[in-house]
């Protein structure tokens, strides 16, 4: 099939022996999709909390509770076929589907449901505060969180929640239900199979992982005795592929069906291409700019406001932007529940003078801006950079990699930061705590999970808000009070929010099926179909 | 006249001055330059960066650096030479500017690197035994280093920046010199004019600078030139990994970074810095080659 | 005036080791030119490194030299410095390229603290039939007569009493040759130097001196006075050889050459 | 050379069996080389912005999350003391696991370490075979128009912004002139089939009987070791050009001409045989530094390799694998001009 | 002595163009050659080599080479082809260069060196070349043939590489030898017996012999008739025998500044160099 045709190639005027190109198309039965996949350093439930792999293990493991990607909007049973709240709000018996099987065929046991997050809490890895913060802890966690019988889990929670929050909480990635048995087979010196877990999977969720090659692949196997159904694909692969023209490129020869990190001005270039198809999805991902105010300058709240005056939202919208960022002024991304979708702010040069002058900052000062290496961000930083001159601030900009930024910023070591951020769950509470809530501002209580605390600033009536919305028990009330913070931080606060992601994903066209929610766990190939 | 009579002077069989002597030197080695035509390409290449670089106020328009959203990613024309870029500003402009940076880099890598080539390697190289052995081994250990990595590593510990980039190249580009440096000491230190020096009496140290590091400087220069483009190129890729010069900065290895994504529709983004890069690496590639067949006039040139 | 009493020397070491020279004996009085013969390879330059001191850094020396009454220790002192020079063969290698003639005679003088610097450059350039025209040329635009004429300025700049010469004639052409020879013989006769001469060239090294060694292979054959040399007194069949070869082919002689080797 | 050679017989030294002393002395200058590579790159990691710690936990990690893997890391003790500990491990053969793999260090470079080689090699491989002639020519045909061309090409290879070429290249030969696959080492969905034996695909394939994925894997070789040969070429190209000039000045080559030998055995009998001997050195020097990996190269054309794995475990302050990443190639380089300074004694009568 | 002429040079210029200008190197030499020992003699400078390659048409790039006849055996050196020229050079004119430490090939042994000598002139077997070879080696007094045959050139000493020069450039048969400079990279008494082994080889094969060297003492003791170069031009011309009656005032003066063992140490006299030398023979082709 593939006859070697010898083809006399003068590049550089060096001559060499190349073999004809297969003309590609990816296989029937195989979804190939490029990505940058190098943050993935585990793909162990009670540990992943990184882009890449939150969409992995959505697609191996079923979770307590769970969005469907036939609907996005409401939150269902995922194991749990029901639940049942108590009257103080602080348990809930849930009731676990029966057949259920995991990969291995084993059955799916409430017990296992309950090691899975026994296991969370006992590994205390970073995702566990979103359940420790219910006053579990290795020690007590065996008794608040048991089988009851072979199909029941019985959870109780110690602090104050609103149970809403705490169901919305388990749909996060903890709550995958993993396969004691399996695991557990593989422990190594009481490490509940972490060692192991981190490159192998054992759920009960669509695919299962069968290969992952840092920086280059990560592969996926269908699992045909899925509760839907089996999957339309026999194996996803996720090829890692860090340049956005290679992703292109690859796309456009149909050496794979999804590009998955395509620039905006890419894909203005392939729109006339019938090949490929671009579907837009919102995502819970925002774009913000934080000014430390532990700065002299910048701890003023009217040179904060100064700043959300001079940017020039639209322009970059429109521009280099556009498609994949939308002008977004609050903490909890515009579509989910209880989302704040005014934008208030416009470019406006002349007040944001004037409040610079009654900060006492008329004849300007210097700053600098760090943000991540790639893009959009030094973009974004050269137009703030130059929205900011308007108004009289200097500003130097230094990009970093994350991983030499993200110490920068818990240390407090930054003038203005410029990033993004996503909802660890699909609660306002995930947000609002990290953006409203400062529990406490003194240097070494470190509370670094807090964006408030990175930028030492606190807000008395910011942070009781923001717990009173947290324990909010009516749905409606918790609603309007989440809409008042919101607005509270748009005015005052370390925190200028400036865009909110749509994630263009182009596609060959003959693929269908793939649904993007608006968070960044809600990603699901199940449904991907290929004619 | 002037000419004639300078001419005169310059090659004026008798020299009457120290200076007479070493402007006459420079001259004749001048005369030799010019018969090679390559040689001469490359400087001209070269002149004419300075020239830009020294005129770059002049040559630009002082909005053209400015963001300019509406006008981004327009096609070389009339109006922009060379196009515009993901963010609107002229980037004709954007490399006239970029020329000084290149310029800083290989100024300020040669001021860093030829001081401790030279003094390593020439101490080394006539000084020998124990000194030589444990110089050499230091230079070992830079030379076996992945070259781009410690920089890199370099720039990542000490903060992302121009300077920063600057110096890394520079701490992973002696180790040749010094090398080169020490063969050449090694020749030089057996032969007899240097016997002559020690038997007049003069120290060590008075040897080494007086009498062996001048006669190093040739070839180190001559390597400095045919290096700068890779110096250039190191910096232009530390830029592209984003370590080296920050935005807004018009550093042509960070402007075809950030261009790249853009090659395939708007291809002059990243491309006309690259061809740029191209330009003066040859400029310099091709003076180092001419350097060396003046100095050295055994490789290349008639015999 | 120099003495030197059962001088070694070995370069390298362990099984690389090379004894260029051993126990070599000899003595030259003030004022009288002391000639060294022999083939290549047969040490004698080496005998004249190592009296200069030029081997420290390169070779295991041993013996005991005397000059001037001083012994001498492996570091030479200054007074030495200025009072033994040298002159080297290579007229194009001796002289270090960058330099100009003004620099290089000024050198000596600056090193020493010498006072009219100026002054001895150009009464030295005269000295050897240079004129101040030379002054600032570089070595690569004077010819090879011309620059072992500065060789040898410039060991008299700082007026020493010793001049080691290391075949300062046999990189040049025979007509240059003799006008070298005539100004060391001028210069020794007016300044009373003590010259000792390293040379193949038989008929050199008889023109300029008045006792000569023959050396083989590291050793001294021979100690005789040229005055034995002319009149063919030697005894030793080797100098009677290398007399021979000295004066021109001879198809007879050379089947009745014997083997000297190692 | 010649007076160099000389000057290395008559070195000083103490009176020890020289072949003893040489061969302590290589392996004591292995030792130090390889203590002062991996002192340094530790000390780098020390040094560095990022934090370890923040790579595994995550930027949101509680501080108690934070202590907990800080103390589990040994970050608490002092670093001549982690320096140690990590020699100690090093002698076992433990390179330690990688925080960005979850592997050990050690099973990563044995699979990233064989694309890099098999890069590398080819991309020797085509300098050395186009890049000799090219020089040869050159030095033949001086100062007429081959040689003008020789090295216009040999200066550009060698001025050409790596990453920009490679990008263009990628454009041009795979996107629009479609006659080479493109990024990646081979399509993903052969990944898998060929157990990886060598980890070099194309041995690989080939020792499998697969011939697809051979063609699959040499079709996304091609172009990455081009551009990478591009350099290797117009540096060899360029020395090979010079070393020929310098020999063809030689008297040996007269006394070839007046024996009455045609001129092409004049230039590869005699004169290339010497050119020969200099080479080797520049090869290895040349085959060495891409093995280093080209970073930049690996970027644009997704290439598993070393050197991109160095860069990402750096940025990752990953300092495991970064360590044993320098190691491995640190002990490459000095492998390879070990290995070429035997060749070149093979080769060259004289240094015997 | 001169019955038939084997080389026959006439008005031979040889200039090279330089960065300071045209140098003339060779002007107008003219001589013939028999079977005969001829000797040139000059000062550096005076064109004595360049003479001798000019012949073998191996003058270095950037030289030019012109003269009204060069005519070796009947053939026209000038205007000879390449192919002609490979085969005159080795077969025909043959020439020894000054220092075998640079004259041969460093990497190749000698038992291969002089047998491609032999085999790019013959269609003979490999096996009839190293016969040849080995007793080629012999000829020129080599003690232990097969040794050498298999020593690189630095294992060989300076005598021992010129005679390996001598075998190399006489195994073809040549009818002529240039030997450049031949000994004076050598110590005298070997200098004296390589000669010895060249003298018997070309009286023996009846060969002539162009030898150039500066020693005005060994060319007059080794030659049969002189040319005394100086200039690019030849000075005079004379029987070895008779140099001491030479009448030029260049040759007059190079005798009597040579230092004699049986001399004394007078003042040397010193060559007054005249321009008019020069000038009485211009360039006339």
């Amino acid at each position: 099939m593939k006859k070697i045709k010898i083809t006399l190639l003068g590049f550089a005027a060096a001559l060499m022996l190349v073999t004809g190109a297969s003309q590609a198309a990816t296989p029937k039965n195989t979804f190939v999709l490029a990505k940058d996949i190098a943050d993935i350093i585990t793909m162990d439930p009670a540990e992943v909390f990184e882009l890449t792999t939150g969409e992995i293990i959505a697609n191996i493991y079923d979770r307590i509770m769970m969005f469907e990607p036939e609907d996005l909007q409401n939150l269902v049973g995922g194991v749990a076929e029901s639940w049942e709240v108590s009257e103080d709000g602080k348990t809930i018996t849930f009731k676990v589907r029966s057949g259920l099987k995991f990969h291995s065929g084993n059955p799916v046991r409430a017990e296992d449901v309950a090691w899975s997050l026994q296991r969370v809490v006992k590994l205390n890895k970073t995702p566990a505060f979103i359940v420790t913060q219910f006053g579990w802890n290795a020690d007590n966690v065996d008794s608040l969180v048991k089988a009851t019988d072979n199909d029941h889990l019985q959870i109780t929670i110690t602090e104050e929640f609103s149970p809403g929050l705490v169901l919305n909480a388990l749909s996060a990635g903890i709550a995958s239900v993993v396969d004691k048995k399996l695991v557990m087979s593989h422990e190594k010196d009481g490490d509940l199979g972490y060692d192991w877990l981190k490159s192998n999977s054992a759920g009960s969720g669509a695919f299962s992982l069968k290969t992952w090659k840092a920086n280059e692949i990560v592969m996926l196997q269908a699992h045909k005795g899925y509760r839907h159904g089996a999957p339309g694909m026999d194996r996803v692969i996720l090829q890692h592929v860090s340049e956005p023209s290679s992703q292109r490129l690859l796309l456009e020869k149909g050496d794979i069906d999804m590009a998955r990190n395509l620039t905006p001005d890419q894909v203005k270039g392939i729109e006339g291409n019938s090949d490929i198809a671009v579907d837009g999805h919102p995502k819970g991902t925002i774009v913000y700019m934080a000014a430390n105010a532990g700065h002299p300058i910048l701890g003023k709240d009217k040179v904060v406001q100064a700043m959300r005056h001079l940017i020039d939202y639209d322009s970059m919208a429109d521009s280099f932007l556009a498609g994949q960022f939308v002008v977004h002024q609050a903490f909890w991304p515009a579509g989910l529940w209880g989302a704040l979708e005014t934008t208030p702010y416009k470019q406006d040069v002349v007040t944001a003078k004037a409040l610079l002058a009654e900060a006492g900052h008329a004849d300007g000062f210097e700053l600098t801006i760090h943000t991540l290496t790639n893009s959009p961000f030094p973009e974004i930083a050269q137009a703030v950079q130059a929205n900011l001159a308007k108004g009289g601030i200097k500003t130097n900009i230094v990009t970093l990699e994350g991983k030499t930024l993200w110490p920068k910023y818990r240390a407090r070591e930054h003038d203005i930061i410029l990033a993004h951020w996503s909802p660890d769950y699909v609660d306002p509470h995930s947000n609002a705590d990290a953006f409203a809530n400062n529990p406490d501002n003194r240097f070494e209580a470190k509370k670094t999970g807090h964006l408030t605390w990175r930028n030492a600033w606190s807000d008395d009536a910011s942070n009781s808000l923001a717990i009173k919305a947290r324990n909010e028990l009516d749905l409606d009330k918790r609603k309007q009070q989440y809409l008042e913070l919101q607005a509270m931080l748009q005015k005052k606060g370390p925190f200028v929010i400036m865009f909110q992601q749509n994630e263009q994903v182009a596609r060959r066209r003959n693929l269908d099926g793939f649904v993007s929610g608006s968070n960044f766990d809600l990603v699901f190939y199940r449904n991907v179909t290929k004619r | 006249m002037t000419t004639l009579t300078l001419r005169g002077w310059l090659l004026a069989e008798v020299p009457r001055s120290k200076g007479q002597a070493r402007c006459q030197r420079v001259f004749i080695s001048w005369l030799a330059f010019k018969r090679n035509p390559v040689a001469v390409i490359g400087l001209l290449i070269i002149a004419s960066l300075v020239m830009v670089a020294l005129l770059a106020p002049w040559l630009t328009s002082t909005e053209a650096l400015e963001l300019n959203l509406a006008k981004r990613l327009q096609p070389p024309g009339g109006e922009h030479w060379f196009g515009t870029d993901e963010l609107g500003r002229d980037i004709l402009d954007r490399i006239i500017w970029g020329s000084r940076i290149t310029l800083y880099i290989v100024g300020l890598v040669s001021i860093i690197v030829v001081p401790i080539g030279l003094v390593i390697g020439v101490v080394a190289g006539y000084i020998g035994g124990w000194v030589d052995n444990f110089l050499m081994r230091l230079t070992d250990i830079f030379l076996a280093f992945p070259r781009l990595i410690l920089a890199m590593a370099l720039v990542a510990a000490l903060g992302p920046g121009l300077e920063n980039a600057v110096l890394a190249i520079a701490l992973t580009t002696w180790s040749p010199f010094a090398r080169i440096a020490r063969a050449e000491a090694l020749t030089i230190r057996n032969s007899d004019f240097i016997l002559a020096a020690r038997m007049q009496g003069v120290s060590t140290a008075g040897i080494l600078t007086r009498h062996v590091a001048p006669l190093c400087m040739s070839s180190v220069i001559v390597r400095l030139t045919l290096d700068m483009a890779g110096i250039i190129l190191t910096a232009a890729g530390l830029g592209f990994l984003g370590l080296g010069a920050q935005p807004p900065t018009p550093e042509w290895g960070a402007m075809i970074s950030l261009g790249r994504q853009y090659l395939i529709d708007q291809w002059w983004v990243p491309t006309m810095p690259g061809i740029a890069i191209l330009v003066v690496s040859l400029g310099f590639n091709l003076l180092g080659d001419g350097l060396r067949d003046v100095f050295d006039p055994k490789s290349g040139g008639n015999q | 005036m120099i003495d030197i009493q059962g001088l070694d020397v070995v370069f390298g070491h362990g099984n690389k080791a090379f004894h260029a020279v051993r126990n070599v004996s000899l003595a030259v009085e003030k004022g009288q030119s002391f000639g060294l013969v022999g083939e290549s390879g047969s040490g004698k330059t080496t005998v004249l490194r190592a009296l200069a001191g030029l081997l420290d850094r390169v070779a295991a020396v041993s013996g005991v030299m005397t000059v001037a009454g001083e012994t001498l220790q492996q570091q030479r002192s200054q007074a030495f410095r200025r009072h033994v020079q040298m002159v080297f063969q290579d007229p194009y290698g001796s002289l270090h390229p960058r330099h100009t003639v003004d620099t290089i005679l000024s050198e000596p003088a600056r090193v020493h603290k010498l006072d009219r610097i100026e002054e001895r450059v150009v009464a030295a350039l005269e000295e050897v039939g240079l004129n101040a025209s030379f002054r600032f040329r570089y070595p690569h635009q004077i010819s090879g007569g011309q620059r072992q004429r500065v060789s040898v300025a410039r060991a008299l700049i700082t007026d020493p009493d010793i001049v080691l010469l290391d075949e300062p004639t046999s990189a040049l052409d025979v007509s240059v040759q003799a006008e070298v020879l005539n100004l060391l013989m001028r210069l020794k006769r007016e300044h009373g130097l003590t010259y000792v001469l390293v040379s193949h060239n038989l008929a050199v090294v008889a023109h300029v001196c008045e006792t000569l060694s023959v050396m083989q292979n590291g050793g001294i054959v021979e100690t005789m006075s040229v005055q034995q040399l002319r009149e063919h007194s030697s005894t030793m069949p080797y100098t009677r050889q290398l007399m021979t070869a000295s004066l021109g082919y001879d198809r007879g002689a050379i089947d009745a050459f014997e083997e000297f080797g190692q | 050379m010649r007076a160099s050679s000389v000057l290395k017989a008559a070195g000083p030294g103490r009176a020890l069996p020289s072949k003893l002393v040489k061969a302590s002395g290589v392996i004591v200058s292995l030792i130090l080389t390889f203590v002062g590579l991996t002192a340094v790159t530790f000390t780098i990691g020390r040094v560095m912005p990022a934090d370890p710690v923040l790579a595994i936990v995550g930027d949101r990690a509680s501080q108690e999350v934070y202590d907990q893997v800080f103390l589990q890391l040994g970050l608490d003790k002092p670093i001549y003391v982690q320096y140690l500990k990590y020699l100690g491990q090093l002698l076992q053969g433990d390179l330690g696991t990688s925080i960005m793999t979850a592997q050990p260090v050690a099973e990563d470079i044995l699979r990233f370490f064989p694309a890099t080689m098999e890069l590398a090699t080819v991309a020797t491989l085509l300098g050395v075979f186009v890049g000799i002639p090219m020089g040869v020519l050159a030095a033949v045909k001086q100062g007429r128009w081959p040689d003008h061309v020789v090295r216009v090409i040999g200066l550009i290879g060698y001025s050409a912004p790596i990453f920009w070429l490679g990008m263009v290249a990628l454009l041009v030969f795979y996107a629009r002139l479609d006659w080479v696959a493109g990024p990646g080492r081979l399509d993903v969905f052969y990944d898998g089939i060929v157990d990886p034996v060598s980890g070099i695909l194309l041995l690989d394939a080939a020792l499998a009987g697969e011939w697809d994925i051979f063609d699959n894997a040499l079709d996304h070789l091609i172009l990455p070791a081009s551009i990478l040969g591009t350099f290797a070429l117009a540096y060899i190209a360029r020395m090979t050009r010079s070393f020929m000039l310098d020999q063809l000045g030689q008297e040996y080559i007269l006394t070839a001409r007046v024996k009455g030998i045609p001129e092409w055995q004049v230039i590869w009998r005699h004169a290339f045989r010497n050119v020969l001997v200099q080479l080797i050195t520049i090869i290895g020097l040349t085959y060495a530094s891409l093995l280093e990996g080209s970073v930049l190269t690996e970027t644009i054309f997704s290439w598993p390799g070393i050197g991109l794995y160095i860069t990402k475990s750096l940025f990752n302050n990953d300092m495991n694998a970064v360590l044993g990443g320098t190691i491995v190639v640190g002990v490459c380089f000095v492998g390879i001009n070990m290995l070429s300074d035997l060749l070149y004694k093979l080769v060259d009568p004289r240094v015997r | 002595m001169m019955d038939a002429a084997l080389l026959r040079v006439e008005e031979l210029h040889v200039s090279y163009n330089t960065p300071t200008g045209l140098v003339q190197a060779v002007k107008g030499v003219s001589f013939e050659l028999g079977r005969e020992k001829l000797g040139i003699v000059g000062e550096s400078g005076s064109g004595k080599s360049q003479t001798g390659r000019a012949i073998l048409g191996l003058t270095a790039p950037g030289g030019e080479v012109r003269a009204r006849r060069i005519e070796f055996e009947g053939t026209d050196l000038l205007h000879a082809d390449r192919r002609t020229m490979r085969h005159i050079r080795g077969a025909g004119i043959s020439m020894i260069m000054q220092d075998p430490k640079y004259s041969l090939n460093p990497v190749m042994t000698v038992g291969k060196q002089i047998e491609e000598a032999f085999l790019v002139h013959s269609k003979d077997s490999k096996r009839e070349a190293y016969r040849r070879t080995l007793e080629m080696l012999r000829a020129v007094k080599i003690r232990e043939p097969d040794r050498v045959y298999r020593a690189y050139p630095h294992e060989v000493s300076g005598g021992m590489g010129q005679r390996i020069m001598i075998a190399m450039m006489m195994i073809p048969e040549p009818s002529i030898i240039i030997a450049d400079e031949p000994t004076s990279a050598l110590d005298v008494t070997v200098q004296l017996q390589v000669l010895a082994v060249l003298d018997d080889m070309i009286s023996e094969r009846g060969m002539g012999l162009i030898f150039i060297s500066h020693d005005l003492n060994l060319i007059a003791s080794f030659c049969d008739r002189i040319l005394i170069m100086y200039g690019g031009q030849v000075m005079e011309e004379c029987n070895a025998a008779e140099l001491h009656r030479a009448r030029h005032p260049y040759t007059r003066g190079l005798l009597d500044c040579l230092p004699r063992l049986g001399g004394s140490q007078h003042e040397l006299s010193v060559l007054r160099r005249d321009p008019a030398w020069l000038e009485t023979r211009g360039e006339t082709s």
